[in-house]
């Protein structure tokens, strides 16, 4: 996960772990303070900076005009960014969790996600919209999805979603840069809050000065040779933890990391399945129609010849239960991925 | 107007449902920080993810179900137990809900958030502003079939700029429905205050908005709350329609548990304790002659064994199996 | 108040822009109807989908634009040809777009429901209510920028049912943008009249539940749409925050091309032609000396002239190459 | 496509042809006179019958109590559907074209489809959703989608989609019987408006009694050994042309059409695949995260033995432009679905 770190020709320089939620907020207080047709809209950003700690200290350093708390009305501030954007400044806006989309999804996916299109590029939508996804600490049905595929399955918006502090902190940045409207995602387990646990790996080394991570370009976080892991936010820890089991098991798995969800690296999915023939994909996603099948469809439809069928281990089609026993039973983790990638590698499953 | 005066009956009732509902929520409260402490993470201990008490807004609860039945719809939202209580929900099975035991409500479904009680037709939803529009279909179904029942949805004052709002008292006002809608004025939808989300001061002006009387009901008081509530009852049993009520209450604690409300203004935090409506309300009935000591040593033991039962009976439940969760997707 | 009573070149402005709108819908409905007889099958024509004309409604449209510049952003809905026309939309590129051509505003990719000029600020959304929250934010962005420039969003009567109505105006008024909300009032949506679909007699009174002033303009009248616009583009500009107006006003024909309005009580259908504004305002500027034979005849040339050489460019043009369709989805 | 006409044991009886149209205002009327709990609600579904040409006459025989108009608030009468649904009514309420879901998705994916999850199966929502889908007569951005995936990613309801007037009929049917949230789409080009084109082999013998087409049930509608083509709705219809064409070119062509989005009956599709071993999904929905993405993955994890990659032919992942050249350019048709055919079993396409 550290390549593209060590890539960034920042050595010399003194290592400063970061969780994603400080990432994410250095890079909106950078480009704040680079940009000043950059703000900030959501509930609760203001005074308590944001409940997942993006926005801590913005309004102290920016004042309530560039970071503004909103009305519990997601359809008008989305809105609202759009119209913004449409004039040139460069809104970044909070959706709590991603589980709220059914509230606002016209300002999302025809609002922002159509502008440029049927205005032919000239009412441009600039903006940022962050996002909570993820379940596994019992916040039950309406507060745990991740739906990569609900927004990726509609034209018009960038999908990117961080693994670690440092692509956080990069994709934001050129999220905030781009002048197409970008849906970051962020996995709550990854996010580095006080009041839910972290990942661990997710903390990473992140640079002092402004950077971007490309959209659309995945991350080989592993290289191998037997099968081909592919996760995206959380599950690339799940896949790097399975795959440091699977390797004391004689495979040696390949992980990439997606980083982005639209555009879709297919090209680096396509290299890898064609090297390893075997390829597992986990998404904490609902299963049908979902970013899974849509990346083994992509394979499928090349004719990549394969030594075993291709597979999805995912979050069932159905709502997130509470209970936990029920909820673990059905997110993907890293035993059940070492046990389909064993199936995989030894013709089990067939 | 007349028989809209709670009778000592029921104003012991709302008294006792009143302490209930704390004992309950300081009980729920013990339970949530097992396994969370020193370091708070929601995802630890017997009762995980997300916490939402009711401390202080009792009165809320009880001066509006004093005056329903099993027959009405009462649709609430994220913080709900106390409502939930009030209506009559089953406390056993509420509790094992909230603890995501199998005998609960939903088998351990929904937890806190997702209190579902068929019998005592109670409902939520944790996605703001989106409860009501159930509840005016649930008015409507009423009326379609000519049975008695009304239909509620409870509201927090941060969620009536929620455009679910707009449409759904529409929606009622143009149909006549027999439904009311309250809301829950705590002053604060999690750090964000009223004024700064809402462009007048006192939500029941928009009552005019949708061709319907608005009352708004100030000091917390379960009386008052009582008899607005009852005026707008006897309207929409009469078949004149419904109602918009704006009750002001207090939070007495944060947002959810974890919240240690470093955003509320200092003088606001201090003051929270002497708004507590408990107390008050206590003091009126004594004054009022209508609690004892006696009484009140009743009505205390009386809770204790209601909740103790509820709490055991929840400890006592087993967890799901895992693989419950691929059930009742469909029916 | 002062300043806001049209000049006379005002209300000749107003005039000419209402005589061209209609002249412009009335060629676009011919040009429509092409390949759509003796069947009407909308796919089919050289201007195929669907077809809202404006036809009644100019007065809201030219009392509107005589105050707005190019640095006012309007967003407008799925009957927005007036509003375009009178904002100013270069009437050869909006042209293009009806008839689907790559010289069209978007090369062809809207059409007739999505009108979009930057260069005039103007904007459209065929959904509902969702045009609102743009508006509020382009209002928004020229208070943050401290530019001048205010926003307009004009939405339907029945529109105003809808939930992004309510969010939008709340914003607009906790946060005193400089916005203006005007609601076309036609006393219809598609089939349905406004009495069937809203809580409320005159929806200017939904003003105060957003905390901001709400007038209500009888009569399909330009001067007097002209007043209440005028007063409320000083407030706005003079950072007194937003305003909701609505005009009553007149659909003369369906809701679409190829509804025949069977829906319509008979009276009402036979009473349309006498609510025309167009001959009405002729009539009343003809009276103050405004308008005489001779200038009549000069501007009725303008139009056409205008006109003709707009339909001339606009079909002129070539049309996309079918590859185009795959362009322009990211900048 | 009317081999579950013959099968419905209705013989000796008159053929009568039917629009969709009509058989969907024919079932509806027939569940409304055999169960007083059925009613209806949407926009502009009263005086004027709805602008889809179901509930014609409904509010003549009915009354205005069943048969509701409503104002342009989506969110307030879907929600509301669901809280009626759930005392024991059994609405159907319209959303007028699918593209509006962006308005009222809360009440469709939260309030209808998780209600009996995450209430044990306590709030039934016996309720159906009929909606306009499908694009090609120039409607634009925001009145040409299909979705399928949209609501097929989300857990909770059922969804189909007829191609003809006797499954519209049936499945219509079993949709307003089924205790479950049903969405019922429908192709504005299948349709028999009077003010769009239809295509004729829609139009087809329904019986006038009540009948049930079973929910999650495929329909072979034409057997072949060489490939296997998937459609659904206006798909189908292209399908069945195409095949004709492919059987003049030595092709034989196996159509099925899945009249059921959610279940979806993948053995049906293995089925038919693992005996022609090659498929071509016609999607006229978005690509990306599609539904045709899903049954290509769907085939492809169970390894069948191919005889050519598994393809699809899909709407891309752009809005719908207005103009003519440019949809016709973006939409699936028959032309396209026998070249890829021929490529498939030419091996032209590899
Ligand atoms: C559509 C939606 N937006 C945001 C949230 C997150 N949220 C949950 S509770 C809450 C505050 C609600 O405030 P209020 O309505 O005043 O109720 P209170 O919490 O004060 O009881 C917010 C923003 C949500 N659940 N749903
Ligand atoms: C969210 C949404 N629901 C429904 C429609 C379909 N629709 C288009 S115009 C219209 C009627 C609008 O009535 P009104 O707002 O009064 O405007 P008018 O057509 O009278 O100008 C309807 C229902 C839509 N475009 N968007
Ligand atoms: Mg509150
Ligand atoms: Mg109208």
């Amino acid at each position: 996960m550290n390549s593209s770190v060590t890539s960034a020709s920042r050595r010399n320089r003194v290592e400063r772990k970061l969780t994603i939620a400080k990432a994410i907020n250095e890079a909106i207080a950078q480009e704040m303070r680079a940009d000043p047709r950059v703000f900030v809209m959501g509930e609760d950003i203001g005074a308590i900076g944001g409940i997942w700690g993006h926005t801590g200290g913005l309004l102290d350093e920016f004042g309530a005009d560039r970071v503004r708390d909103t009305p519990i009305s997601e359809t008008a501030f989305i809105g609202a960014a759009v119209g913004a954007a449409n004039l040139g400044m460069r809104p970044i806006v909070e959706l709590m969790f991603v589980d709220f989309f059914g509230v606002c999804m016209d300002a999302i996916y025809n609002l922002a996600a159509k502008s440029s299109y049927h205005s032919n590029g000239r009412f441009k939508a600039p903006m940022v919209i962050l996002t909570a996804i993820g379940g596994g600490y019992s916040d039950s049905t309406q507060h745990s999805q991740c739906l990569y595929a609900t927004f990726a399955h509609l034209p018009g918006l960038k999908i990117v979603l961080p693994s670690n502090a440092y692509d956080a902190k990069g994709l934001l940045t050129s999220a905030i840069r781009d002048d197409n409207p970008v849906l970051f995602m962020f996995h709550k387990n990854l996010q580095g809050m006080g009041f839910l646990g972290t990942v661990k790996t997710a903390i990473t080394d992140v640079p002092d000065d402004g950077y971007e991570v490309p959209i659309g370009v995945a991350n080989i976080v592993r290289p191998g040779r037997d099968v081909t892991l592919v996760g995206l936010g959380a599950t690339v820890h799940q896949a790097m933890e399975a795959a440091g089991r699977l390797s004391r098991q004689g495979v040696d798995a390949e992980v990439i990391d997606l980083r982005s969800i639209v555009p879709l690296d297919r090209n680096a999915i396509v290299r890898s399945v064609t090297k390893t023939g075997r390829m597992l994909v986990i998404d904490d996603d609902y299963r049908n129609c979902g970013l899974a099948g849509e990346i083994i469809a992509t394979v499928a439809e090349l004719g990549v010849p394969l030594r075993a069928p291709l597979r999805r281990l995912t979050y069932p089609d159905i709502p997130t239960p509470f209970a936990r026993p029920m909820e673990q039973f059905a997110l993907p983790n890293a035993d059940r991925i070492v046990e389909e990638a064993l199936n995989l590698v030894t013709g089990a499953g067939k | 107007m007349e028989g809209l005066v709670p009778t000592a009956t029921q104003r012991l009732w709302m008294y006792e449902t009143m302490a209930k509902i704390r004992l309950y929520e300081a009980r729920i409260a013990e339970a949530y920080m097992e396994g969370k402490r020193p370091l708070f993470n929601m995802a630890k201990g017997p009762l995980p993810g997300e916490m939402h008490l009711c401390d202080g807004q009792e009165p809320c609860a009880v001066g509006l179900s004093a005056h329903l039945g099993p027959e009405d719809y009462l649709a609430c939202h994220h913080r709900s137990h106390a409502q939930a209580i009030a209506k009559g929900v089953d406390l056993r099975r509420m509790t094992a809900e909230i603890f995501g035991r199998s005998a609960g409500l939903s088998g351990g479904r929904g937890g806190h958030m997702h209190l579902f009680d068929f019998d005592k037709l109670f409902w939520t939803s944790g996605i703001i502003g989106q409860n009501m529009a159930p509840a005016v279909g649930a008015a409507l179904a009423r009326k379609l079939n000519g049975e008695s029942g009304i239909a509620v949805a409870c509201i927090g004052e941060g969620a009536v700029n929620q455009g679910g709002f707009h449409e759904a008292m529409n929606l009622a006002g143009v149909w006549k429905l027999p439904f009311l809608c309250i809301i829950e004025d705590n002053g604060w939808a999690v750090s964000v205050p009223k004024h700064a989300s809402t462009a007048v001061p006192e939500n029941h002006v928009r009552a005019a908005a949708y061709g319907m009387p608005g009352e708004h009901v100030p000091g917390n008081d379960p009386d008052r709350v009582f008899e607005a509530v009852g005026r707008a009852v006897m309207r929409a049993r009469a078949g004149e329609g419904p109602t918009l009520i704006e009750i002001q209450t207090t939070r007495l604690q944060g947002h959810f548990m974890g919240d240690t409300e470093g955003y509320l203004p200092p003088d606001e935090l201090a003051g929270k304790p002497a708004l507590d409506p408990l107390p008050h309300y206590r003091e009126r009935l004594r004054g009022d002659g209508i609690l004892s000591p006696d009484l009140e040593a009743t009505i205390d033991a009386r809770i204790r064994h209601e909740l103790d039962d509820a709490f055991e009976f929840a400890l006592a439940a087993p967890e799901p199996e895992g693989s419950a969760a691929l059930e009742t997707l469909f029916v």
